[in-house]
């Protein structure tokens, strides 16, 4: 094991995939002479020369698009949006083209490409820099949706994402890139569409995804405080969803909050809290609840952007309302 | 003007300081029709309703798609816009998969998944028929990118509307191709009309080639009503792409017979416009009657042709509505490029 | 009560708001001098004249925000989309501007304006043109959502879009547009963020909206036949979403089917059966089960896209299986 | 050069065939000092982590900022990016309520809800601080649409940067602001950098003035170091405008001293480069030098100014972190223009 910042994971990933395929290449704003605007790219300008990682105009729609003609011409792009915020502009060539391109040339042509970047609220950056998109990417057939929550499932699972055939949105989260976890030192992939129990319990189920794992986990600890056993699962791909995984927690615990950071309706929360309806519902011991960023646009001032957040408290606060010990 | 000399290969057309082989004219030539003919058997099995959702003819376009094709090299890339019947035959799909297409039939293009507007054919290098206006032009942007990575030496063909021109995404792909001198053609097909809107309702400047100069992509105006002078304009400015000069703007001044799709009466046009350009312009009398002019062919060929055109056709839409439906499986093909077991599909119910 | 057509009904409402207020016009791609790709705006270039009924270029983005500046400066744009599809392209202006504006600018600055055009799927236009977009849309804070299933609620409701201050995503439903229905004689509007029962039942609620609500009154009267008594529930407006009607209704019929268009995966139907989980689960006798379009890009042959809407047949068997009939 | 009269009111300065009244030359210098500053003071308070998030400093483009508002009318419309300090203090905004903003508190100009990104003061016709790049370009043209619709005479100035001006948006906006002749200035403030990339390296036409011919908009590079340039410049583009002409390009070259955000070290330009703009060609001390060599003020007067702004700006930054954090009930105001019963607000969680 090796101790790294989940940047650093990020990076050893394209790095790896870079050395291994040439077809590979990065692309986005400023992800070459300025080593990318939170330095994920740190160092690949000088490792593989400017033909391999390249600096765009500020041009979202233009640049997804250019991933899109370039990976169904045998390349495998890795196209960085310096958020995902700034994706919204790029939506139609994400949903429009690189999803329904397979289905809708009858196989003909594979989109195999990344996107990525930073999604959700990094700190104090307000409205418009602050949204989480994963349920309008998680909506469509087509693309996979991966969102790591930690170092060593970032790089498993961005080396996957980049091998991978079919175009994948890969959310990364700002206030993670600095967090430090331990790394598998070898070459290793983690499989899409795999979740992960964090830690094991028997009383309650806590689903939550990229920065609010930590929130999970930290609300267990919390739990375990007050007697509560609780287990931490991370879905580590949104779409396609583990949900066995989820269910067989559950049916275990037979209760469950799902924590995530973006809108509550028509969220993640949502579609896992529909699923445990219709396949998990005589497992439930109590309605699942949903912890979620509040429904409001993200204020800028100190206080007004912690209460919009998930907090730590609130997950305690839902996970004892859920087991009747409110 | 044309070398006579009855020895078959040696026939040739000077036009405008080209040599042509008689087989390149009569092959534009019947390219030509065999498009107007396809397009017009289309028309009729929408009019049956063989045909359904929307369907674009290129009645009078025909000149832009053959002519491009004849400059072009079959490793070169395309990609069009929904009109794109015409290009991808001029390309040289099998006509029976393309019918089969626009038929939604097992045996389409694209497996009777795509329709009308989303034709491709990756053996022809062929990268749609897309449907949202403009969007081909940053994907066309990246497939000129991926030549460019690779030093493959071939030429990308990225055709819009003038009312696709305007979209934003157009002007980003331009600076990014012009930035890095990737190897693209863009191709304007400029019919005037998008939809029932005429060009200088749409266009703050009208004269489409100039919409590069902003971001130094040179630009030319051609007649697109005429296949010889695309060809010849086309082989110009690919070249220019090819040589690594970076990307350069066709505008081609053509138009469309019919309305803007099958459900459009088109009023918005006068007769005496319509007819002024399909009688006055038409690409493929033009080409015959330089042909006759010129002593390389007779009219009663021309009818000869044009009957054996259409009873190919005839048989071509035979063949392909005796295709049957795609099978109910293809449902849940394709929407990944390896199945995923477990979370999908979905079935859309609960089971 | 008149009888008129669906769209005569959306051409009614801004011609009677137009009328009403000199600060309403209506820009879209062929709105004028065409009478509307789809003729909603029929006779309206005539009768209000070319500075009210405008003509675009094909720039969705561009004439996206054009509203939302418009809106900011006291006007009150319909801004409307040939189809919800192409709005992927002006979503950055629709979700980063519009709905964000108000809040953003600590409440100086007001977007009343409408985007509309049709949405879903209409016939044979496969993949690219055949986006239920409802989901994404509602699950923005600053944005309301209305999705009239009928020509009455399709009067009232854009009525009430267009006088309302917020900016109101209005999305109908191309093969509705030649349904006639009743509409009231007079002057009248429809309160955003009502649902409406249009079939009133006590053995089952079947929540569908915009085309489903009438393939759900089909589906309630085959059960009918079967000895069901269904109530069909439209909520008319997604965002915000009556859920104390549809409580209600689950309330006395303790089962409850949802049926949308659109894809699965973070749908409406995710959020209200995640709704009635959290606040209904009591009431509950069964698990409320989802019937939506298939989880795949929307293929061009008949017997596929049949395949991949919801039928009746499928809601009638989901019904059963709900309620333990299957 | 200038007029030597001593009677206050008449002091006149004529450079470049316009004259300007002493009063008019003090208040431009004071406003770009105070801006300085402002901006300086800013950066303090970020350091000290009082201020969050990204905040982008104006220094070195303050003549652009003052020169344009001095050209406009209260009455006009100004909209930009999230580099919005300079402009809407220029527009003579509250710097309590700015600095507020940026603190994140109560008395922010927004209530604390935007912070340095998106400042906005409706009163004076300011639309933003807009966050997304190029996104305020679309809105900009809505607003010079609103003025055409109502013929109210007013002007749009639509402030963009020269990263931002690659957008697809912008040009969309370009053609429908030409066809329809809106009274719209568009303003590039070409300081050279988008972050971290040079202009050169991200657009093949660098001359950014000529970015709206393709679309047959006029266009004029200015100094926009000199803000008695830019203040001539501006008003005659404002003219152009506002007489119905229809919407103009304005390049203003200049330079931001400072990295791109306050988290951004700028290694990316050499120290020599950095100083031949903020030694050599600083707009402030470039108006110091003209007034005093043509006797109009002195080194001192301007020395002694500098201490009151100073002492101004640091009186504006302790009322402004006096006032407290906005009300937690500030949460759920201003979601929809009246609340919304029953189906809102989520709180977040079931109760
Ligand atoms: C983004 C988008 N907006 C609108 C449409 C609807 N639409 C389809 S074709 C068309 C007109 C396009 O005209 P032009 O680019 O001139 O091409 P032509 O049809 O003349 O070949 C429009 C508005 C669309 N498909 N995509
Ligand atoms: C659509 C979008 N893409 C990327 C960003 C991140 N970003 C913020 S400012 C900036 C550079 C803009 O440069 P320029 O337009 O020259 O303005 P300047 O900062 O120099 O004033 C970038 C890339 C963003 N905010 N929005
Ligand atoms: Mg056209
Ligand atoms: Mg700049």
């Amino acid at each position: 094991m090796n101790k790294i910042t989940y940047r650093e994971a990020l990076n050893q990933a394209m790095c790896e995939e870079m050395e291994r395929d040439a077809n590979v290449f990065l692309m986005g704003e400023e992800v070459a002479e300025y080593n990318g605007a939170y330095k994920v790219s740190q160092g690949m300008l000088d490792r593989f020369g400017p033909k391999r990682v390249i600096d765009t105009p500020i041009t979202e729609l233009g640049f997804a698009g250019l991933g899109v003609g370039a990976a169904m011409t045998g390349l495998r792009p890795i196209i960085e949006f310096m958020t995902w915020n700034f994706a919204i502009l790029a939506m139609d060539q994400i949903v429009n083209a690189a999803a329904k391109m397979l289905y809708m040339s009858g196989g003909m042509y594979k989109v195999p490409m990344v996107f990525r970047g930073p999604g959700g609220a990094a700190a104090r950056v307000a409205a418009q820099h602050s949204q989480s998109l994963e349920n309008w990417m998680a909506n469509v057939p087509g693309l996979k949706v991966v969102m790591p929550s930690c170092a060593a499932d970032a790089k498993g699972l961005l080396k996957s994402a980049i091998r991978d055939d079919d175009p994948v949105v890969f959310i990364e989260n700002e206030i993670l890139y600095g967090e430090v976890g331990d790394v598998p030192a070898g070459e290793y992939t983690i499989p899409l569409g795999k979740a992960d129990i964090k830690r094991s319990g028997t009383d309650i189920t806590l689903v939550a995804h990229s920065r609010m794992t930590g929130f999970a986990l930290q609300a267990a600890e919390e739990l375990a405080k007050q007697g509560i056993s609780a287990e931490v699962l991370d879905p580590r791909t949104i779409r396609p969803l583990d949900e066995r995984t989820i269910l067989q927690s559950v049916a275990k615990t037979n209760h469950c909050v799902i924590i995530e950071e973006g809108w509550r309706f028509a969220g993640i929360g949502a579609e896992i809290s529909a699923r445990i309806m219709e396949k998990g519902f005589d497992d439930l011991d109590a309605p699942v609840l949903r912890v979620t960023g509040k429904d409001v646009p993200m204020a800028y001032a100190a206080n007004l952007e912690r209460m919009t957040l998930p907090s730590v408290a609130e997950i305690v606060e839902a996970a004892r309302a859920c087991l009747g010990r409110a | 003007m044309a070398t006579k000399d009855d020895s078959k290969q040696a026939r040739m057309l000077a036009h405008e300081g080209r040599d042509y082989p008689l087989n390149t004219l009569h092959e534009m030539h019947d390219m030509m029709l065999f498009i107007r003919r396809f397009e017009e058997k289309a028309g009729q099995l929408y009019g049956l309703k063989k045909i359904g959702g929307f369907c674009h003819l290129c009645n009078g376009q025909e000149a832009v798609c053959v002519g491009m094709q004849h400059a072009s090299r079959p490793t070169d890339y395309v990609l069009t816009s929904y009109r794109d019947h015409g290009h991808v035959l001029a390309r040289g799909s099998d006509p029976v998969a393309v019918m089969a297409e626009l038929l939604g039939r097992s045996g389409g293009l694209v497996k009777g998944k795509g329709g009308s507007m989303h034709m491709f054919d990756i053996e022809r290098n062929f990268l749609g028929g897309n449907g949202i206006v403009g969007e081909q032009v940053p994907i066309g942007l990246g497939v000129g990118f991926s030549s460019w990575y690779r030093e493959d030496g071939r030429v990308t063909l990225c055709i819009m509307g003038d009312g696709g021109i305007n979209q934003g995404g157009v002007y980003e792909s331009f600076n990014m191709a012009a930035l890095w001198k990737l190897p693209i053609v863009f191709v304007i097909e400029n019919n005037q009309y998008a939809m029932g809107t005429s060009l200088d309702r749409a266009s703050a400047e009208t004269h489409l080639f100039k919409r590069g100069i902003s971001f130094k992509i040179p630009g030319m105006q051609i007649d697109g009503m005429d296949v010889l002078a695309v060809e010849k304009h086309m082989s110009e400015a690919i070249e220019h792409a090819r040589s690594g000069q970076g990307p350069i703007l066709v505008e081609a001044i053509t138009y469309r017979y019919r309305g803007h799709s099958m459900s459009d009466p088109a009023t918005y046009r006068t007769r005496e416009e319509v007819d002024e350009w399909r009688t006055g312009r038409d690409p493929i009398a033009r080409l015959e009657n330089l042909m006759i002019e010129n002593g390389l062919a007779t009219e009663d060929e021309f009818k000869q042709k044009d009957r054996e055109i259409k009873k190919r056709i005839n048989a071509i839409a035979k063949e392909a509505e005796a295709q049957p439906e795609p099978d109910p499986a293809e449902l849940w093909t394709d929407v990944y490029a390896s199945p995923i077991n477990d979370a999908y599909p979905y079935p859309g119910r609960v089971d």
